[in-house]
């Protein structure tokens, strides 16, 4: 961890300096580093088959199960470690498809303009515009629980988000005389898009992702909470949320306090990473 | 003890309270037209607001006379002339005659509504003789017909009901002890004792029923004192903790049942071996404590314990027997680095919260051999049953409420290869056939249990389904209210219902 | 002017068309693409002949080609007719439905959203004011917390501390069903007090409160940011030096820049109020609060087309119309909008 | 001997108007250019000089064909450049380049200033070794010393002088015959001023170049334009000398415009007042567009628009009063 | 009427603290018009605003004294600030885009800053009307939105409400950089018509010409500090210090033909000013006293002040 933390300090200390929101970053960085690490060395860490089903139900918080046992008798603590898997897989799936999707096509539309655009910018709003949690649950049953369905599901409702910024970046950067001075050289539509527009996007699609990532993070919980993305016994925080929900009330507290923790964590994590870097950008 | 403080809040809430229980279900109210309900809630609603020609005896599988005072059976089972209590009336005062009941049963046969093949099936013609005599000419010799004239369908409903179609909202009732006087849907019904009713008058004047969307708020609510009664379905879990904390508990055996199916047409469950060593690994004992907490029991046959002609015809694999599982599964040919791949389907709300459990249980128990790798695999209830149907799944959990209470109801939509498409297992035995045709007609009952007891048995060689489990049923009260009354329908009396305070 | 308001209206309202129709064709086309139909799920596992359920197909005009069915319902939608439902029980108007369960979501996202805003204001201009300083500094922790609070978890937590332990509210439903109400909006606040009912409105407040304190505590994060960044904006802006020039009191100056800071946060208002919907789902699902949300959850288990697609429809029409208010309210407050 | 001649170029921009308007396809434009003629020769440096938004920027860029005006034509070297197609365009691009007012967004802040400066050679089509050669030649030029540094820095590195002489870099570095230098120095700090225009200078005279200098500043348009254009809401309306036209102006709005210049080598005696502002370019005053500020207006200046007329040679007036 | 003595500001800024403005001491007297100029940074702006108090943090006013008539401003506490503020001194922003508030008639902010100071409602809202013709805007544009006015229109709305309450002294930031010669004109004007009706003006500029124009007398800032300062005709005829000369050297006329020179070198950086005479490292008089010592304002002839180890 000291040795990790040195290595990544220095290009940290190159972006922020001793600028605010280093502080953010930082601890946005620390928390997404270990469930990173959490969810690659999985079978290392948890110290238990996290589907075996054993007669040891129920048990609180101890020594032998740290976040103790649930109601088949599987380790709380070794599910939230393999459910790590499940979460970032979704999300991290779901994001680079959305990006891939929406850049580009926010990127055309707003450099080129015209009927495509408009058309386009029709579509993206009207699925901006409406509730991201109802169209992925309406999607997401349709093509049933599967990580791979639930992530599609998360990623057509954020393909927006990436375009509507794109396009909007694009169109502000389309008039900034840099492009202008591109044109005035000769340059073809091609080159200023990806050569002149795309560089400068690159920070704001940063700040854009790790936002989108907090975001998809609670939509992903709200659909396996749902049931919707992966079927048991795989481990997963939000089906393990819901399913712990019910014995909460029997004081069988730590089946739903820790996935729901978890999941808060995560997204916090990435919030926080967003937020220094919109802090950075913004404070030139 | 918590209760107490939400109840003594005013003296006007109160004072509502005790002439009204308050009853929490999770299931809906999906359609109060007796011609198009088909789900067990609603036919509770319906047996409260409505009632039959015939009725069974509270919480027995004892058939009385309801509107019919008398009946005779003719031809063989074929005629069957039933004589009316006179000065019926409905709900509303409005009068009810032979007219009524035939104009109502004939307004299911034309509608074709979900359940109209209870009356379609076996109901060639029905007349008015007179105003108090009604006759049912049938298609066939049935010998298990009153138990059908218990259900809905062949309730006489209010002239209100629309005659030309289905009619989802219409609260005008029957002619049961109650009457509703307020619907809401997804929220509550507020049922008021009727009194034009012919029977026992209600003890409790006001029924209000609170439909809950999960076990866990249902129980909350109970625990917050919202509700008295929680009733169908508390997770079994709830049950427990509820009642080490002072609240009644009152189990009541269900004639609901559990069962696995093989698809027996598609590798590799085609292969009987391979059905029978999976039938063996089976631990229903585990399940039943593991997933279900102790709330239902194993259950070895399709016809639920405690049914006559019931034989645990399963009984002979045993319970989790692992050896027998290996053995069978090395004579069809896999082995531990050649292990049995299969695909096990389940829906995961249809049947509540456990269900997941269940899959992961039965996963485990299967794994246990060493022998089989199994993917659980799920889909919504829409296209669950579509795959069914379709006959796409290889292994897959279903469930059963009886339509009527009779044995012929648990073996004839499974077994009869004319009747079983629904179901999607592909299984289709002449033998089989034609003792189910012939155990319909015949109307001895002695007669007739032996034919179940063959079929039963034929069920436990080929193993096309596998009995899991067979539900109890759970009503978890305040303290103060007694009278709960459930009958093998699996349906609650409310007017036996009452509080003390 | 007023003529152009009012062309205006109508004009923008139009735009709500192509939106409703972008996502009918999304969950139209979703919905039909892979197995399983509401006939199916009503019928279940009941011994059904085939000929019933050709006849129960037909009766829903599923039997129908897919562009038919699509261009069907487009047609009963031109009509201001959501369709009848398919499935538990079928034939029962969609529209029915929508104007039982929808007051109960709008009740719950009105006070959601009050609270919310209420929130965000406060701490968002507290944090602006003491910039750079712990106030801030917690006052952003929280937007973050706020924002990232994952909806069941939290409303599980407060229903456990309100209701099961300190015992003090409910924790789900609308209303105590020993309470009558006679509702004329379905508000059940506002209906309570048109009634003069008072046990009413004490019991439909008193449910009202953890559902919307979850959710508007959960969307407070977001305003809490953007009052917070606005505020710090307009306050470095040269008007405010000046109006300090001028030696106008704080307070006033205060109040102007919120004013200021306000704009961009209607623009998020329209926005916010679809995540709100969003998020009411899970609410609704915690508390078992008999709204919208938990009526699509309900029907999609049976793959209710008509009622699906006409909740979907309905949505964006709402969203459309909230955005239009929006919009309004935007040209309203700001005088350089012109329309 | 003329490089650019320019004729009647007109460029409108559509307004963005509510959405009523455009639904009532209503259409307004702000007539930004309007009519506008002038020549360049070779070497010489032609002056634009005018008001905020009088449309010395939209001029200088249609010129370029950087905005696609509406109507008119621009000859460069005898060939009509807005009749050219895409590919030609680009071609004909190396010889006529264009510097920027602003300093900070002209530079793509994500691109060394090397490669700003390279870019434009590589594009039309020499290898990235002989570029880089010609850049660090091209830096030591424009007085960015030691080069090599300078090459590897990012432009938010430099100060905004150093930017600009970076832009001027990038505009020479093609070798053009054509520069359009807008406002070139207007947002550089007063001190630095001086040594922009220097540079400009040296460059002129070492390659022969021809200039289009637009500025608001007249002392500015003094130190380095030969002759100078005169516009007024998207026209021109005195074109001479000049100094000529410093010292003998006569259109009412040259006069108002040099003499509100302030100047340190002289008090202001008289002042000619011209009252208010610059009218919006979508409906301007009908006849000459100066009449409604103009204090010797009469009922003609109202009705006809004037021609722009040689009243002396090489000095051209559009006034009717002159 | 005005005495400034010692005025330090520094910027607490996270890559350094910015010593903007050390050392300043100057005064104005009444119906007088001084005008600051210097090259971009050199901190007039921030000796104008610590006038005011009004420095934008993170800047601080570190010393000096600001006596306005005879009363030390830095030691008002805030309500007494608050009052002195529109009412004795008032200020006039750059940028007149952004200095009224967008969301409100320029009526109401005119009538605003009079009833802040107790004038009431009626009373204010004439007195506006006068104001506001006075400044050359038609009484109907009352109730017009800012956006709705030129820049020009709006510099002047913006000089009505500093002249409101007619202070003592107005500060005018660069009012007309960011608008056209002949609108810069009619400000320049307007201010020379509050001047001769008695109010001092504190003028900001960093165009040397447009400062002579008016001014009584000018301080030229250079680094934080005033290099020199006089009467304007005298430092225009006769500049002393070297960074004025080059100063002149280098801005061209409209009416001259004279050659322009640029200042060699750049404007140093205030985190880190040089040794001794800031102007030292472009000076090409340096010499070693100069890279050490720094060099005092002095009066040189009666009324004009340098900085100069040479000259003195
Ligand atoms: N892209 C555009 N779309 C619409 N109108 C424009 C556009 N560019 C410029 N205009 C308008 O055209 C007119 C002339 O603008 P232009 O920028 O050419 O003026 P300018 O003389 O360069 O002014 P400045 O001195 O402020 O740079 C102005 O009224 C401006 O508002
Ligand atoms: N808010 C601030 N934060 C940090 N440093 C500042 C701030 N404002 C001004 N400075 C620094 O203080 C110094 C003086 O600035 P000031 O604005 O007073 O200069 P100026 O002479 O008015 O310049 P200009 O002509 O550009 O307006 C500059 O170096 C500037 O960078
Ligand atoms: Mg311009
Ligand atoms: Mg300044």
């Amino acid at each position: 961890m000291i040795l990790l933390s040195s290595f990544l300090l220095k290009p940290i200390n190159a972006i922020f300096g001793n600028k605010k929101g280093r502080g953010y970053f930082i601890a946005g960085l620390v928390i997404v580093s270990i469930v990173v690490l959490m969810a690659i060395f999985a079978p290392f860490i948890a110290p238990y088959n996290p589907t075996a089903i054993t007669m040891d139900t129920f048990s609180p918080p101890c020594w032998k199960h740290i976040m103790g046992t649930n109601r088949l008798g599987q380790d709380v603590f070794s599910r939230i470690v393999w459910g790590s898997r499940i979460i970032l897989y979704v999300v991290l799936l779901a994001s680079s498809l959305s990006m891939v999707i929406g850049i580009p096509s926010g990127l055309i539309s707003g450099y080129y303009g015209g009927k495509l655009d408009r058309i386009l910018s029709m579509v993206m709003d009207s699925i901006y515009a409406f509730p991201a949690l109802i169209l992925a649950i309406v999607i997401a049953v349709v093509l049933g629980p599967s990580p791979i369905n639930a992530a599609v599901a998360i990623a057509f409702v954020y393909v927006p988000t990436y375009f509507r910024m794109v396009r909007g970046q694009t169109l502000s950067l389309k008039s900034q005389l840099f492009v202008e001075a591109a044109k005035a050289i000769g340059a073809r539509n091609r080159e200023i898009m990806f050569k002149y527009i795309l560089p400068n996007l690159i920070p704001t699609i940063l700040v854009v992702f790790s936002l989108s990532v907090a975001d998809a993070i609670l939509t992903e919980a709200g659909l396996s909470f749902l049931g919707l993305s992966v079927t048991p016994p795989t481990p997963d925080w939000g089906y393990d949320l819901r399913v712990g929900q019910a014995f909460f009330l029997d004081g069988y507290w730590w089946l739903a306090f820790f996935p729901g923790l978890m999941i808060m964590l995560l997204a916090m994590a990435f919030a926080l990473i967003g937020e220094a870097l919109n802090e950075r950008m913004t404070s030139r | 003890a918590q209760n107490n403080k939400v109840q003594n809040k005013t003296p006007v809430e109160n004072l509502q309270k005790s002439n009204a229980i308050v009853i929490g279900v999770t299931d809906k109210v999906t359609d109060l037209d007796p011609a198009n309900a088909y789900d067990a809630f609603t036919w509770e609603i319906l047996e409260n607001t409505m009632v039959g020609l015939v009725k069974y005896k509270p919480g027995t599988l004892k058939i009385e006379p309801a509107l019919a005072e008398s009946w005779e059976v003719k031809n063989n089972s074929t005629v069957w002339i039933f004589h009316l209590r006179k000065g019926l009336k409905f709900s509303d005062g409005t009068p009810l005659t032979a007219k009524n009941v035939v104009w109502s049963i004939e307004r299911v046969m034309r509608l074709k509504g979900d359940p109209s093949w209870l009356v379609t099936d076996f109901v060639k013609k029905v007349v008015a003789e007179n105003n108090t005599t009604v006759v049912f000419y049938l298609k066939h010799p049935t010998s298990y017909f009153l138990a059908l004239l218990t259900t809905p369908p062949y309730y006489p409903v209010n002239p209100k009901y629309n005659p030309n179609k289905i009619d989802s909202d219409q609260t005008a009732g029957g002619a049961g002890p109650y009457k509703i006087i307020k619907f809401i849907r997804g929220q509550e019904i507020v049922l008021e004792a009727n009194p034009y009713y012919f029977g026992m008058k209600p003890k409790t004047k006001k029924i209000i029923i609170k439909f809950y969307r999960d076990a866990t708020t249902m129980r909350l609510a109970l625990q917050n004192g919202e509700i008295d009664v929680a009733w169908r379905t508390l997770r079994p879990s709830d049950v427990l903790s509820l009642e080490k904390s002072n609240f009644n508990v009152v189990k009541v055996p269900g004639t609901y049942i559990r069962y696995l199916c093989f698809n027996v047409v598609k590798k590799p469950t085609s292969n009987v071996l391979v059905r029978k060593a999976l039938a063996a690994a089976i631990n229903r004992k585990e399940i039943a404590e593991m997933v279900y907490r102790g709330t239902v029991e194993p259950l070895y046959s399709l016809i639920p314990n405690g049914m006559w002609s019931h034989l645990d015809v399963f009984k002979k694999y045993g319970d989790g027997n692992v050896k027998l599982a290996q053995e069978l599964l090395e004579k069809a040919g896999y082995s531990k680095n050649n292990p049995l791949h299969i695909q096990l389907w389940y829906t995961p709300t249809h049947y509540g919260d456990t269900e997941a459990d269940l899959a992961q249980m039965i996963k485990t128990q299967w794994e246990r051999t060493g022998m089989v790798k199994v993917t659980l695999k799920s889909a919504e209830w829409g296209t669950y049953v579509d795959y069914a149907r379709k006959g796409q799944m290889q292994a897959y959990l279903l469930g059963w409420y009886p339509d009527y209470l009779d044995p012929d109801d648990y073996t004839t939509p499974f077994l009869s290869s004319t009747a079983n498409s629904w179901v999607g297992t592909g299984f289709a035995n002449k033998t089989v056939d034609t003792l189910l045709k012939k155990a319909q007609e015949i109307p001895n009952q002695n007669e007739r249990a032996k034919i179940y007891e063959e079929v039963q048995k034929i069920l436990a060689d080929q193993v096309p389904y596998v009995p899991l489990v067979q539900g109890n049923l759970f009503i978890v009260t305040k303290p103060n209210v007694h009278g709960v009354v459930v009958g093998p329908d699996m349906v609650m009396e409310y007017s036996y219902l009452y509080k003390v305070s | 002017m007023s003529r152009g308001i009012v062309q205006y209206i109508i004009l923008r309202a139009l735009m709500i068309i192509p939106t409703v129709l972008v996502l009918y064709t999304i969950v139209f086309l979703f919905m039909r693409v892979l197995p399983g139909n509401p006939i199916l799920a009503v019928v279940g596992t009941k011994n059904i002949p085939p000929e019933q359920m050709k006849h129960l197909m037909h009766i829903a005009g599923l039997d129908k080609p897919l562009y038919v069915q699509y261009f069907d319902y487009l047609w009963q939608l031109l009509h201001g007719n959501f369709g009848v439902t398919l499935a538990f029980p079928m034939g029962v108007p969609v529209s029915d439905y929508l104007k039982l369960r929808f007051p109960a979501t709008l009740e719950l996202t009105i006070w959601s959203f009050t609270i919310s805003i209420i929130i965000g204001l406060i701490t968002g201009t507290i944090g602006a004011i003491k910039k750079g300083t712990i106030v801030d500094t917690s006052m952003r922790l929280y937007s973050i917390i706020a924002y990232t609070l994952f909806i069941p978890w939290f409303g599980m937590i407060l229903q456990y501390i309100f209701g099961v332990w300190l015992h003090v509210l409910p924790t789900s439903g609308r209303i105590s069903p020993n309470v009558n109400l006679h509702t004329i909006t379905g508000l059940y606040v506002l209906d309570s007090i048109i009634t003069e009912n008072w046990p009413a409105l004490v019991s439909s407040v008193k449910h009202l409160i953890l559902p919307s304190l979850t959710l508007g505590i959960v969307l407070s994060g977001a305003y809490t940011r953007i009052v917070r960044n606005n505020m710090v904006e307009v306050l470095n802006q040269d008007f405010i030096r000046a109006y300090k020039a001028r030696g106008v009191k704080d307070w006033k100056i205060t109040w102007y820049a919120l004013k200021n800071a306000f704009i961009p946060i209607i623009t998020l208002m329209g926005l916010q109020f679809a995540i709100l919907l969003g998020g009411a789902i899970l609410t609704e699902t915690t508390f078992n609060w008999p709204g919208m949300g938990t009526f699509i959850i309900d029907r999609i288990e049976y793959r209710d087309y008509n009622a699906i697609q006409g909740t979907v429809v309905f949505f964006a029409f709402f969203v459309g119309l909230i955005s239009l208010i929006v919009d309004l309210i935007y040209a309203l407050l700001d005088p350089r909008v012109k329309y | 001997m003329e490089l650019v001649q320019v004729r009647n170029l007109k460029t409108y921009f559509p307004v963005r108007i509510g959405i009523i308007d455009a639904l009532k396809r209503k259409k307004l434009f702000v007539r930004a250019v309007d009519g506008v003629s002038f020549s360049i020769k070779r070497g010489e440096v032609f002056g634009l000089i005018g008001e905020s938004g009088c449309g010395k920027t939209t001029l200088s860029r249609s010129v370029l064909r950087l905005i696609e005006p509406t109507e008119g034509e621009v000859i460069f070297n005898g060939i009509n450049i807005l009749k050219l197609n895409d590919e030609e365009m680009r071609k004909i691009r190396k010889s006529m380049q264009i510097i920027f007012q602003d300093p900070y967004s002209s530079l793509n802040p994500k691109m060394k200033i090397g490669e700003i400066i390279a870019h434009p050679l590589i594009i039309h089509g020499m290898d990235k070794k002989e570029a880089k050669e010609q850049v660090l030649q091209m830096l030591g030029k424009v007085g960015l010393t030691p080069e090599k540094e300078f090459y590897e820095r990012y432009p938010h590195q430099l100060s905004g002088g150093q930017r600009q002489r970076v832009a001027i870099a990038r505009a020479m570095v093609l070798n053009p015959e054509f520069v359009v230098a807008d406002e070139a120095v207007s947002m550089i700090d007063v001190s630095m001023r001086a040594s922009i225009i220097e540079l400009l200078e040296e460059f002129r005279r070492m390659y022969n170049l021809s200039m289009l200098f637009v500025t608001h500043d007249i002392a500015i348009a003094r130190l380095i334009t030969n002759r100078t254009a005169v516009m007024y809401l998207g026209k021109i309306v005195e074109l001479s000398e000049t100094k000529t036209l410093i010292d003998n102006p006569l259109h009412p709005y040259s006069r108002a415009l040099i003499n509100a210049a302030p100047t340190i080598s002289r008090k202001k005696d008289f002042k000619v007042k011209i009252k208010g502002e610059v009218p919006n370019a979508i409906n301007p005053p009908e006849g000459c567009r100066l009449s409604n500020r103009c204090p010797f207006a009469s009922e003609i200046c109202k009705k006809e628009e004037p021609e722009l007329v040689e009243v002396e040679k090489g000095h051209f007036v559009a006034c009717h009063m002159t | 009427m005005l005495e400034v003595e010692d005025l330090t500001v520094y910027y607490y800024t996270s890559k350094g603290v910015v010593r903007a403005v050390e050392g300043v001491s100057f005064s104005i007297s009444k119906r007088e018009w001084i005008t600051f100029v210097g090259e971009s940074g050199s901190g007039k702006s921030t000796v104008a605003q610590a006038v005011i108090r009004l420095v934008p943090y993170p800047g601080k006013i570190q010393g000096g004294k600001i006596l306005f008539n005879g009363k030390n401003i830095l030691e008002l506490n805030k309500k007494e600030m608050r009052k002195l503020r529109g009412r004795e001194i008032s200020m006039v922003f750059q940028d007149p885009m952004t200095s009224l508030d967008p969301l409100r008639k320029i009526g109401d902010q005119v009538v605003e800053a009079m009833t802040e100071h107790g004038v009431d409602e009626e009373e204010a809202k004439k007195r506006a009307i006068k104001l506001l013709k006075r400044v050359n805007i038609p009484e109907d544009r009352i109730d017009y939105y800012p956006h709705q006015l030129s820049g020009g229109q709006r510099q002047r709305v913006a000089i009505a409400i500093a002249a409101a309450l007619e202070p003592s002294l107005i500060i005018a930031d660069e009012p007309t950089t960011a608008l056209d010669v002949i609108v810069q004109e009619s400000i320049m004007e307007l201010l020379q018509e509050l001047k001769n009706s008695g109010t001092s003006i504190m003028f900001v500029t960093h165009d040397i010409s447009l400062a002579f124009e008016r001014s009584d007398r000018i301080a030229v800032m250079y680094a934080g500090k005033v290099c020199e300062l006089g009467r304007s005709e005298e430092l225009v005829s006769n500049p002393i210090h070297p960074y004025l000369k080059a100063l002149l050297d280098s801005v061209p006329d409209v009416h001259s033909d004279k050659k322009v020179k640029a200042i060699p070198g750049n404007p140093p950086d205030l985190r880190n000013p040089p040794s001794g005479c800031r102007f030292h490292p472009r000076c090409p008089f340096a010499s070693e006293i100069c890279k050490k010592e720094e060099p005092e304002l002095v009066e040189l002839e009666k009324g004009h002040f340098v900085a100069c180890h040479e000259v003195v």
